[in-house]
Order: C-alpha cells, then structure tokens, then sequence
C-alpha cells in the first residue's frame, strides 16, 4: 500500500503493465522525457527507454492511427492524446477504424489499444481544455469509454483496460489528479470494466455520477441527509457498456434518480440515463428522473466557469426537488 | 537534398526535376538499358498472366455488376501493372494496408476472387481476408489507412522482424491531411514502409491537376525527409525495379520510400460512375496506348518470349472466375448473429440484451404469420 | 409548383440562393462539373461559374475550414461533404471552432454557413456510407441541425439554414433523395428551424421520427390503425434545438411515446427524446416511451442490412406493446 | 521547380538547398548588402521600440501570472522580431489569423494589452479583439486556423479586395494534417495569404528535430508548389524583407507563400512549463546571444541612430501596461448571461429554458442564506 494521487495510480498502472508485457507501449505529445504535461507518465522512459515510452509528432490523427498499426500487429499500444479538446483531430481514426477494425475484419485483428486523455472542467483553462465529451465516444459502437473517479479505480480499472482486447477511451478526470489521496495496493489488481459500483447506500434518492463529480455528489449528500433524504450513490466507473443492472436495482428501490454530468445536457449520458430509467424501472418512479448537467454551451473561460461547474448546492438542489416532487 | 547512400534510381530520376522512372515504350521497346532488371523468362510470363488475371476479373465484376447481381464495383483496369509488381514482392510476411484499387496486390497475397466477390455482395467476410496473412481489409476512408501502415511499421521494427510493410493511396488521397501525417510520422520513426501513390489522374470527376500544384506527387516526400519517386506505372518493369529496389532499402532498416506510380484510370471510378461526364473520350483512347499489358505483350513478343494463347487463357480465367462469383453469390448465410458478434471480443450485455429483443421481434413476426 | 425529388428540391433551393445572394459560394468533392455523387449540384457550376459551384481538394477538414474563413469575410459558404461517414475528419474542424467562433468572439463574427451531406442505410452501400450520426452533432453546442423528410421541406429547410447566420448541419436522407415526389412551388419560401410538425393526427400513441424513417412510420401507421390503435407521428425536422412543446404538447395528450431513428440507440436522439417526455410530460406518461432504433453495432454490409434496417413491421410491433402496456 | 517569376530571395535562398535568408550577424554588421532594405531610422527607431514593448509586456505578463494574479501565460520572448516585422506588413484591411504566440502583431493590429491581459485572466471579451479589424480571434485547436486563413483568401480573391491575410503556425504545428491541407488548398486556389511557421524549435519539451526528417520547414512548400523560404527569424531586417516580399507576390494575385521564421523560444512553453526538465541552460544561454532585440540594438548603435533611453522607456511602458493590467483586473464583471447569449445568433428556446432554470437555482440559494 502506498499514498497516491491518480496520476500516481496510473503511473503505477502503466508502469507495472511496461514491465509486465513487453507488447506494451506508451507515446503521445511530451509523454517522454516530461512525463506528460499533467507528469502522468513521469519517470517511465526513463525506466523503459525511448522505444517503449516516447514522444510522437504533434497529430492526433497519427498517434491514434499509428496505434490501431500496432495493436494489430502485436503491440498493446496506450496513447495520450493532451487534452479532450484535441481527441476530436483523431475523430475519424477513431470512429472509422479504431472502433470497427475488429468487426470489419470479423475478429481476424483485436485492438488491444487504450487512448487516455485527461477532460472536464474546473481548472481555470483556456478554451477547449475543460470539455466532458464522453456522450460523443459511448455513443460509436465498438469502443468502451471508461472513467474512474479515485486513485484505486484508476489503477484498478486502466489494467484492465489495457488488459482488453477492445480498444478503450480512458477518460481521466484532470480536476481530481492530485486532489485525492488514497491508500493503492502496490501490487497488481484489476477491476472490471462495465460495472459501477454503489458507493454509498440510500433510499429516497438514486444520484449516478463519475469522475471529478463524485466528489461533488458526496458533498450534496451531506446536505441531503441533513435535510433528512437518504441518498444512494452510483459511480457508473464505465459509461460504455453502461451498467443497467446497477441502475435497475437502484432506481427501483428508491424511485428517484438524479444524473449529475459536466458535459452538455442535450444528446448525453444523462438523456442516456433517463432513457434506461423508464426501459427498466418505469413503474418503480416517483418522481421525474433529473439531469444536473452542463449548459448547451461552450464551458465558459476562468472568470465565468462558476456558473458553468456544478456545485454540491446544485446537486442537493435537485435532489430535494426531486425527493419532494 | 538527396542523400549518397540513396539507390541509384532515387538519385537519378529525382521528382524535384519532374523525371519520371520508365524502362519500356509503349511499343515495348526497353528505352532504358541501364536498369533493366533481367528476369527469367517464367518470370515474366508469369507476371503478364497475373495481369491478365486481373484485367478479366475485374471487367467480369463490372459485368455481373451491370447484370445486377452485384452491389457496385471498383474497378481496376490500367493500373495491373503496378499491382503485379508490388505482388511480386510482398512476401508471406510482409504486410499488406491496401486502399480500395489494389486487387492485384490483394490476389498475390493470397485473397480470392469469391472473398472480392462476397465483398461487393454486401458480405464482411469477403472484406476480412481471413487466409491473407498480414493483410489488412480495405480501407474505404481515404488516408486513414497510410498511418495503420506506419503504425505496423513501428511494431515490426520494435520487435526486430524481417518484415516491410505495402501501403497505398490514391492521387486524390494525398490531398487529405492523414497522407502527410503518416509520411512524416515513419520519416521521423524511420520505419520499414513502402508508400504508393497509384496516380491515376482522376479523384472520381476531378482531374489530379485540382488537388495540388505541387509538380508532382512524389516530390511531396521531401516535405518529410524521405526518398520519393515518380515511376511509370504503366510499365511493368519500371515498377518492378521500384518496388525491388525499395523493398531492399526498407529492409535495409533505412526507413520509408514513397513512389508515384503514374497511370491512369482506364474505367470508371465505380460502377455507379459515368466518367463521360467529366472527361473527353479521346483522353481515354490515347491512355490506351499506354494499357500496361499490351506494353509487357509488345516487350515479350520482341524478345520472342510471347508464347501465351490468351483465348485459351481467358477461357481459362473465365471459368474459374466465374466459378468463384457463383460460389459467392450462392452463399446466402447470413444470420443475424453476424451483426452483434464481432463487435467486441466478448459481447456486452447490452448488445445481448439488444440482440434478444430483436429476436423477440423476429419470432413475433414468425407468429403473426 | 413542379413535382420534385428531395434531389431537386435541394439543388432548386441553392439554385435560387446562388442567383439571390451573391455571397452564396457552393463547394465541395466532385461537385462542380459532375454535379455531386447524388447530382445534388447538377447544372449550377454551368449557371453559376467556377468561381461560385467548385470542386475542392479532398479534404473534409479543409472544406470545412475554409468555410468558417469563407463565413468571417462575407461569404455565405454551402459546403458538401460526400457522406455522413466522410465528416469525420472535419470533427475537428466542426466541434472546436465552426460551432464556437460566434462564442469566442463575443459575436464579432457570425457563422453564416451550411455543411450538407447524405446519411443513413438501405441502399445496400459499402461501410461508412450507411450511419445516423445526428446525435454526434446534435450533441455539440452552437450547432443547428436539421433533417428534412420531404422535397418540400428539404428546400424550405435549406433556405432558411442557408440565410440563417448560425452554422447549420444539413443531414440529408440519402435512401428518399429520388424515393418520393411531390409537388413543390418553385419560388422561394422558408421553413422555420427548430419547428417540429405533427404530420398525422393521433390520440393513443405519438411517434417521433424525422427523414426517411418518416415514410416507414407512415406505413406503421396504417397497420396500427387496422389494429385499432390513434398515433400522431410528429416529424421532427430540426434535431437540435430540439422543439420541446411539439413533443410535450402530444405526449400530454397520448401519454406514450414511440421513437424511430436509425441510429445506434445508445447516447442518441431517442435518449434525448426520453428525457423531454420525462421532463415535460412526466405525469402523463402511461407507458415506458420506447427506441424503436438501431443496435449498438456497426450499419453491416447489405447481407445483414435487413437486420438493422428498421421495417414498419417493427415499429408497428413497438406502438402495439406501447400501446398495451 | 523554382519558377522563374518568384522573387529574387525566394531563388537565391533556395529551402531545398537549406539555405537561411540572413541580413545582420549577431553583432549587428550587415552580412548582406545585397537585400538590406533602407528603412528611415525613425522606421528602425519605431520598430526597436515595439519589440521592446512586447519584450517588456511579456516579463510583465509573466510576473503577474507568478504573483498568482493571472492564470497561465504564454510568452513571446526571443519571438519578437517576426511579430513586429509582420506587423509592419499587415494593414489595416489585410487579415490577421493568428496562432497563439504572435503578441506583437496582435498588438500591431490594434490589440490592446488590457485585452491581452483580459483573455488570460479568463474572460472571453478579451479574446475577441473587438476593435482589431479582420482579426480573428487566438486558435489554440492547432493547424485549424491555416484552414480559416485559406478560406479568408478565397473569399478576399472571390470578392477581389485588396487585402492579404497573415496566418501563423509553430514549428508543431506544421506535423498536424490540417497545416499540408491548408497549403495545398491554398496553393490550389492560388489565395493571397502569407503562411508563417514560427521555428522556435521547441513544441512545448519536444524538440523540433523530433517532428520531422525534412531537412527544413519551409522546404514543405515543395509538396504544394508554392514559393518557401527560411529566414532567420531573430533578424528583424531580415523579417522586414520577407514579409515585404511576400505581402507584395501575394498582393500581386500570384499566390500563397510559406516563410519559417527560425527563432528560438527563449522562455518556457506557458507559466506551467519548465524548460529546464528538457533542454540544457547552456543552449539557452547560447540562444539568449542571438536575441533579436540586441542585434536590432547593436546595428542601431553601429548604425549611429540608437538614441533611445532603455531605462526611461522601459519606467514608460511598465507604467502604461500596468495601468492596463490593473484595468483589466479590475473588470470583475461577469454575469451568468455572457456564459448563453453569443452561442446563437438568437438565443434558442431551449437555452432560455437552461438559463431560467440556472435563475430559479440561483435565487434559491439567495433565499436560502
Ligand atoms: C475520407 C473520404 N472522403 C471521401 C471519400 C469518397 N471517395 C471515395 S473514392 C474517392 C476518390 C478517390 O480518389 P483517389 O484518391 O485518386 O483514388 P482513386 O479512386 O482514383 O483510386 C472519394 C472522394 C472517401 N472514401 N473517404
Ligand atoms: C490540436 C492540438 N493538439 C495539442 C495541443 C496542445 N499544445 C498546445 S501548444 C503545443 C505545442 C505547440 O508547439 P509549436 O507548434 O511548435 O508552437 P509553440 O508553442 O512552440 O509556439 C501543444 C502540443 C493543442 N493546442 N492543439
Ligand atoms: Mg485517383
Ligand atoms: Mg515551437
């Protein structure tokens, strides 16, 4: 066991699969001798030597083209891409081929390949360094789009997530890279991707959330339990495959759900939610489910971003509406 | 610019003068003594049978496509000469990341016609060159495949294989950014890959002159650092020594080639296309004379090596082919399973779920009967 | 009025902004001289020159790009992309400055622009030629997008998507571009964006589509009422923003919903469309509203088409239990 | 391939050759008569006096990033003879598309710093550049903006204005598609627009020799048959020509031109950079000696025109950009409106419905207190 932040989980991640497997490999833009520009990647080209952990040339396209080369050829590549602003260059690879190689290809290739890239708001960015776009890669079949929201579930879930042979989206929730610290076994785990985790038990209201906002939550359910509602929890850890299982049994029980996401409200993975909500729990609900969401708009510059971010007010907000509908 | 330990061709047929690498004439005389390659006799027939191979599949396709039996066609015809040469090269472990205009190529690799054919019938499994060692399938949209190319290379050169890798792109493929990247990322990665644009002068109705006023397209190599070359693609020997030549030089772990093979598209783009549309019919009867197979019948006639009955051959090709469209056109399996089950490499459950609810559908409707 | 395919309903209405507005240019691959894959820009090159209906390098990224310098300096760009699965590669382009320059620059520059392209299955097409990617955009914020589903609508969309100073995203159903004729006047006239319309009056079931799914609901339709069931189908027209009291107003009444799109279902506009019912109309709901839509996997090739292609035999099967739950 | 119409530097300072178009040495002696332009010294005087602006501007910058009064900062320092020379060059009706480390152009086009200032202290009013005529606003997506200056000039051509558009790009940059894409369609379109690769060497810790095997930037020009040329970006006359040059050949209708300006980026990345994690002190150091403002100041004095009084124009500047600093700091107004009201043109039904909702939250937690 160790004292680690999430970059320092999924340093360790990495750093216990490059030494494992020779197949793996690590590279983006100054992934290298900097170590990333959040120092995820610190120290290992170092430890694994410029072929196995580099800098590639700035194109986005071709860091996640290249990899669908190598992932077919016997690598197990894992890529950072800088920010979520600058995944969509790599949009077509990802879309066109990435996702689909194995089916067009009727599983004569796997794409055992991973794409990392820190996302989300709440940093005091420029322009398109506060993006949640999650909704935009759940929704091309082919991938799995996984987000942790701890150092644990970090580690836990990128060895799997290089472990897989589906190419997978890591999602890293940049807002809590070094604002939790957490007990991480040293050794090697896994956990599994497409399953959420109920991280603390209620019964009036479910709240599904992940990543940075699972802090949040755990703050509105403070409030909320002040107020006398009992709240339940869900972190949906993967986003794709989504859990229904996990939600069914929650939304049932308690017949209540609040999304709360950064990204965008409309076409989201709270519309996505609601959506499974009513196909699996419809005559279990109470009340409307709700989305505590980012506006249809572009995530404001530092001096505006308060509105934009939600706040633990704005999630028991919606929870006490929702308890009292 | 162009480095001493360039091959000789590099050096010599250099894009930044616009030279173009050609050892035959039209008429099949060798214009060019020097680099000549000398094949056996086999050799050479052999090659113009592949050529000739091609040339009636691929006018056999358009046909059972005109006939309705077939979705639309790609065709193929005036470009065999550089598909056969490349063949002829890529070995058993070499690997393959063909665009979309390369049958040729994708024959000597060991795909078959009825895998083509099941393709153009709407079927993965035609697309998947399954017995194709280190192939990958065709890649539809344009570029993307150059850095899948590059991306091998890497991998091939990190684990110290004896392998080259064969891309391919079109003139009009070069407009898109991921050409450009690709080049520069094997330049900088120095990777065993072979780069070929088939230049073949059209971009469906846009003629090659309204991509780029680059002088040609093989001199875009120098914007990466790497050999280009601008060959004949018209004349089998001319890309037969190319390919020779930079196959050894990928190999030789000095990094990426690229080479225009210039030709032109002697059919229409696909079947669905009318290229009377956008361009003279005489242009299309003088680039006949270039037709890459009469040229190699011409050269094999001089040297007296002409002993090819082409009816009989054609006859040949004819039926074996056709045996082959009828094989895939009476494959007519294909369960629903085949829509959810390659999409992951284990199925979620909400593709099962998915997948049941259809066939909820499926044995409502069964009822309903 | 002439009778027209969408084809000609499409190339009309560009014909008339071509010969109206002189900042009107129209571009794209291969739709100069040979008038478009479709023929959708058939004869304008010749009316209008060169320099105003012009074929374009290929180059989705550029098209795009050069549109939104185009849309700063006075133009009116109209740019062709050749299918849906072709936009990809614009993604960037698209998502992080077409949607965001009225944003980033306080409104100093409009965006005064029209990405057109074909989408959608069931012409037997090879892979990329066959998707529903409205989601993707209806899912980024400072876009419009609208499907039409008639030649009627298809020229009175344009118009207003060409003289509207907000990018819009064109999606044009390629399986009815010559399925349907109609008449249509051949003066200029305009629909408004972001109006959905009921175009079939029901009470038991309100069915939301939009294209060419539109003609399939219709036959669904008259199989649902041979069986006795009322369903209003409201056709959507513009996907985002999305008209909310279109929606509310015919939920309120049916109290079931019935979405029809053939997009992959996950993250899509019917998840979008269960939201709204749950938040607009909660309280009438007397059914779980439903995706009718198209499985998480790739569009397959013709052989398996049928499979995924949605009949109006399935979305007859869908009102029914919709209507009997 | 070098055509016989480009002008004179762009043939005697062929890229292909790798040549560096140079006027003065570090000491400030002319080393090239030949194309040393006669500015009048108030011309220099002025231009001295610019970059020293910017150089004062950007520590300035800096240091109020470091006391935690601004968020991160992106320096110019070692850049500032491109921007002023550019500056010079861009008229009030030429367009600006800028990058994001181009300052002193910005400024040049009517910028202000409390604009500057505004933008990184996170208000989008500041990156709008209001009253900067036909400038578009910073790109930080890079490459997209080559695209948007393309277009610019089609539309300038289209509509023939007399206006040519400047556009910028790093060293990076040039290894994304979208750069190739934009000087191939502009070479194309024959468009007046002056492409800048700024070769500061660096793209944020990556060495520019890790980006490319070309043996130069401007070099890619060849692959889009349009003019290059690599001028020695620290030479501030040697800026003034090129960008004379070039904003003539484009303003004459004969087309786009690519110029690297080889620099060096004599400070970090942005405030959160640190160079010394990547790049030796020493190198620095020896950049630090071809500092654009020293040489411009050493011809001057040489020249016998350096009549400037550093310390009191710098007490001037500090004073005027403070005063700007403290205005734009000072702005703390921001109402949750700004965050809806310029997505659209009119602000659709549905995000009224998400601001009134944000409203009813909002009051509640007043009513709350
Ligand atoms: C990214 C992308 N854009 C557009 C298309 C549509 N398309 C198919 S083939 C073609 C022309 C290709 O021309 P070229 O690269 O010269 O190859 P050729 O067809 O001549 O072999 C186009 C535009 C595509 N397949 N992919
Ligand atoms: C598409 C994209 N990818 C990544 C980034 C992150 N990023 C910001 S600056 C930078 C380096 C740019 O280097 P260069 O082009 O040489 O310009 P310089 O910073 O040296 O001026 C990177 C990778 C970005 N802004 N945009
Ligand atoms: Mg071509
Ligand atoms: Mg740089």
């Amino acid at each position: 066991m160790s004292v680690m932040t999430m970059v320092k989980a999924i340093n360790n991640a990495l750093d216990i699969k490059l030494k494992e497997d020779d197949a793996v490999v690590v590279y983006g833009e100054d992934v290298g001798v900097e170590g990333g520009v959040f120092r995820v990647t610190e120290g290992l080209q170092k430890k694994y030597g410029v072929e196995r952990v580099f800098d590639s040339p700035l194109a986005e396209s071709g860091i996640v083209g290249t990899a669908l080369g190598m992932a077919v050829s016997g690598l197990r590549p894992i890529v950072e891409l800088q920010f979520e602003g600058f995944t969509y260059p790599a949009f077509n690879q990802i879309a066109s081929n990435v996702s689909r190689m194995q089916n067009r290809s009727r599983g004569k290739y796997t794409m055992p390949m991973v794409i990392r890239f820190p996302y989300g708001g709440g940093i005091n960015a420029l322009e398109h360094h506060s993006d949640s776009p999650e909704a935009l890669y759940a929704h091309i079949p082919g991938l799995k789009v996984v987000i942790p929201s701890t150092p644990y579930d970090a580690k836990g879930l990128l060895i799997s997530a290089i472990e897989s042979n589906d190419p997978v989206v890591f999602m890293e929730p940049k807002r809590i890279y070094r604002a939790i610290k957490q007990e991480v076994p040293d050794e090697k785990y896994s956990l599994p991707l497409g399953k959420a985790k109920v991280i603390h038990d209620g019964s009036d209201v479910t709240v599904v959330a992940f990543g940075a906002l699972i802090r949040e939550c755990q703050k509105a359910i403070a409030m909320a339990e002040e107020a006398g509602i009992s709240v339940e929890l869900i972190d949906l850890r993967t986003i794709y495959p989504i859990d229904r299982e996990t939600i069914r049994n929650s939304v049932r029980k308690t017949g209540r759900m609040v999304v709360v996401a950064e990204a965008h409200e409309s076409f989201s993975v709270g519309s996505e939610l609601i959506a499974i909500t009513n196909e699996e729990a419809f005559l279990y609900l109470e009340a409307p489910p709700r989305r505590v969401m980012g506006f249809d708009t572009i995530v404001p510059l530092a001096q505006g971003e308060q509105y934009f971010i939600i706040s633990p007010e704005r999630i028991f907000y919606e929870i006490e509406k929702t308890f009292n509908f | 610019m162009i480095q001493n330990d360039l091959p000789a061709i590099f050096r010599d047929y250099n894009p930044l003068e616009d030279k173009m690498f050609s050892l035959i004439d039209n008429d099949g005389h060798v214009i060019n003594q020097k680099y000549m390659p000398t094949l056996d006799d086999d050799t050479v027939i052999n090659a113009y049978k592949q050529m000739h191979y091609e040339r009636i599949a691929d006018e056999m396709a358009i046909s059972f496509q005109r006939q309705g039996r077939m979705y639309t066609y790609t065709p193929n015809l005036g470009q065999e000469a550089i598909h056969i040469a490349a063949g002829m090269h890529i070995r058993e472990q070499d690997w393959l990341v063909p665009a979309f205009r390369e049958m040729g190529t994708l024959l000597a690799k060991g795909v078959t016609m009825k895998e083509m054919f099941l393709f153009y019938l709407g079927n993965e499994h035609g697309g998947s060159f399954k017995n194709a060692n280190h192939t990958l399938p065709i890649a539809i949209s344009i570029g993307t495949q150059l850095h899948h190319a590059t991306g091998i290379g890497y991998s091939v050169k990190y684990q110290k294989k004896d392998e080259a890798v064969f891309t391919f792109i079109g003139d009009g493929g070069t407009s898109e950014g991921d050409f450009s990247e690709a080049l520069n990322f094997a330049g900088v990665w120095q990777v065993p890959v072979v780069f070929t644009i088939q230049n073949n002068q059209y971009v469906i109705s846009v003629p090659v002159k309204s991509q780029t006023k680059s002088v040609n397209l093989a001199v875009k190599s120098v914007a990466f650092g790497i050999p280009g070359i601008k060959v004949d693609g018209n004349d089998f020997f001319a890309m037969y020594l190319a390919y020779k030549t930079a196959a050894e030089y990928a190999l030789s772990g000095k990094g990426p080639v690229l080479i225009e093979a210039f030709t032109y598209r002697l059919g229409a783009h696909t079947t669905s296309d009318d290229p009377t549309k956008y361009r003279k019919k005489e242009e299309e009867t003088e680039w006949g004379l270039t037709d890459p197979l009469m040229r190699l019948r011409r050269y094999m006639e001089k040297k007296g090596i002409w002993n090819i009955d082409v009816e009989k051959l054609t006859e040949e090709y004819k039926q074996q082919i056709n045996g082959q469209f009828l094989d895939a056109e009476q494959n007519k399996h294909y369960p629903h399973n085949e829509v959810f089950a390659y999409m992951y490499s284990e199925m979620p459950d909400d593709l099962k779920r998915q997948k049941s609810e259809y066939e909820q559908f499926l044995s409502w409707k069964e009822n309903r009967r």
